[in-house]
């Protein structure tokens, strides 16, 4: 089952969550907020979901990772709110009795994760002033027809 | 017939709310809906092109019918992760 | 700096260490033990290795993996003596700016990791009797020439 | 020449010994060693094919000549991870 959570994520508790017996790869990404983006500091980033929509779509990359890859099982947790640097703002992990699908599964998830689900980022910049990041159109954007 | 409006990232920043109450016609599309929307916050119009758009929670475009009592959210392009 | 432990791997420490304010993303893969093999079911797993020398294939690979990857760091440690299922053998935790890189540092030492690095795997089955897992010969067997 | 042997899983077992002792000619290269090896260890022959072997450390080939006083390991297919 997907998270989304306002406070640090439990890294250690998702990845042990996922050490099963038939399982010989347990692979765990984390993506953590960086200090700079396009040649500018950032001092901290703050997500924003649409919630309800958001865990419907984390629920059904995790299906379709466990369908279309030879894996166990597939968590994913994101983090809302304000996220400092170096703290992981969404956390990928992936189980399987053999590595090579582990890491086809949790790249593709992240990929798709990318591309699907509503959530979005605001860097704020040392200075004061924020933006939001450029990100990826849903499909179907009424006016893109 | 009444919908229930969500406004996200900079939708929400440029309309300067988070969720609002629209009221339209009956039989009014998704369309409709922008349009209505995009003449109570010009602030929109230049996002508009961008903007996805979800009735409670599923993907719709523009010709596609509005349910009575819907939530329907204004969507930017997505950066999550 | 990689590392040989002959108790439990602490994950999460290294995965901390890791977590760099330039760095996007921190991948890290564990290698537990599996249940079963081959249709068998294994009770637990007994490493062994030539000290020296695994660690200084190591810690070349974490140095290889630096040079041919875009990626900030890349720790490897490998647990010898028995370990029992669902605990992990392997730990390599890799961090860099984009997540890509990552991945492909993290796949690349696995697969250099089991053609290279002088550790020996044995399975003991359930029942009681145990073998030496076929490996991989290291390059330039000398009868093989 | 002195070598000291160290024997690696299934070598090991086979040799039953972690490490032994190796007196050679001057001059000897590291088939001479293996050669030597098997005559004491007649339960190595099936996996001699299989054996790589370090001297020091570092990977050798058959005909390598030998050093004085070096560590001689003899590598079993790896399995490591």
């Amino acid at each position: 089952m997907p998270s989304l959570t306002h406070g640090p994520l439990d890294v250690a508790a998702m990845t042990d969550a996922l050490r099963r017996e038939d399982c010989g790869a347990v692979l765990t990404f984390l993506g953590t907020t960086r200090d700079h983006h396009e040649g500018r500091r950032v001092a901290r980033l703050a997500y924003e979901a649409y919630e309800p929509m958001a865990l419907r779509e984390l629920q059904a990359l995790e299906r379709e990772a466990a369908g279309r890859f030879e894996i166990a099982a597939c968590v994913i947790a994101h983090r809302l709110g304000e996220v400092p640097p170096a703290e992981a703002s969404v956390v990928v992990v992936v189980a399987s009795a053999h590595r090579g699908p582990a890491f086809d599964a949790c790249r593709w998830v992240m990929d798709e994760l990318k591309r699907r689900v509503p959530i979005w980022k605001k860097e704020h910049f040392e200075g004061g002033d924020a933006e939001w990041v450029r990100g990826t159109p849903l499909p179907g954007a009424p006016e893109g027809e | 017939m009444q919908l229930n409006v969500l406004f996200f990232a900079q939708a929400r920043e440029r309309a300067g709310v988070a969720n609002a109450t629209l009221s339209l016609p009956e039989g009014s599309c998704v369309r409709d809906a922008l349009d209505a929307i995009a003449r109570e916050h010009p602030a929109l119009a230049s996002l508009r092109s961008h903007l996805a758009v979800a009735q409670d929670g599923v993907l719709v475009r523009a010709a596609d019918p509005l349910r009575e009592g819907a939530e329907l959210a204004l969507l930017p392009p997505v950066s999550g992760g």
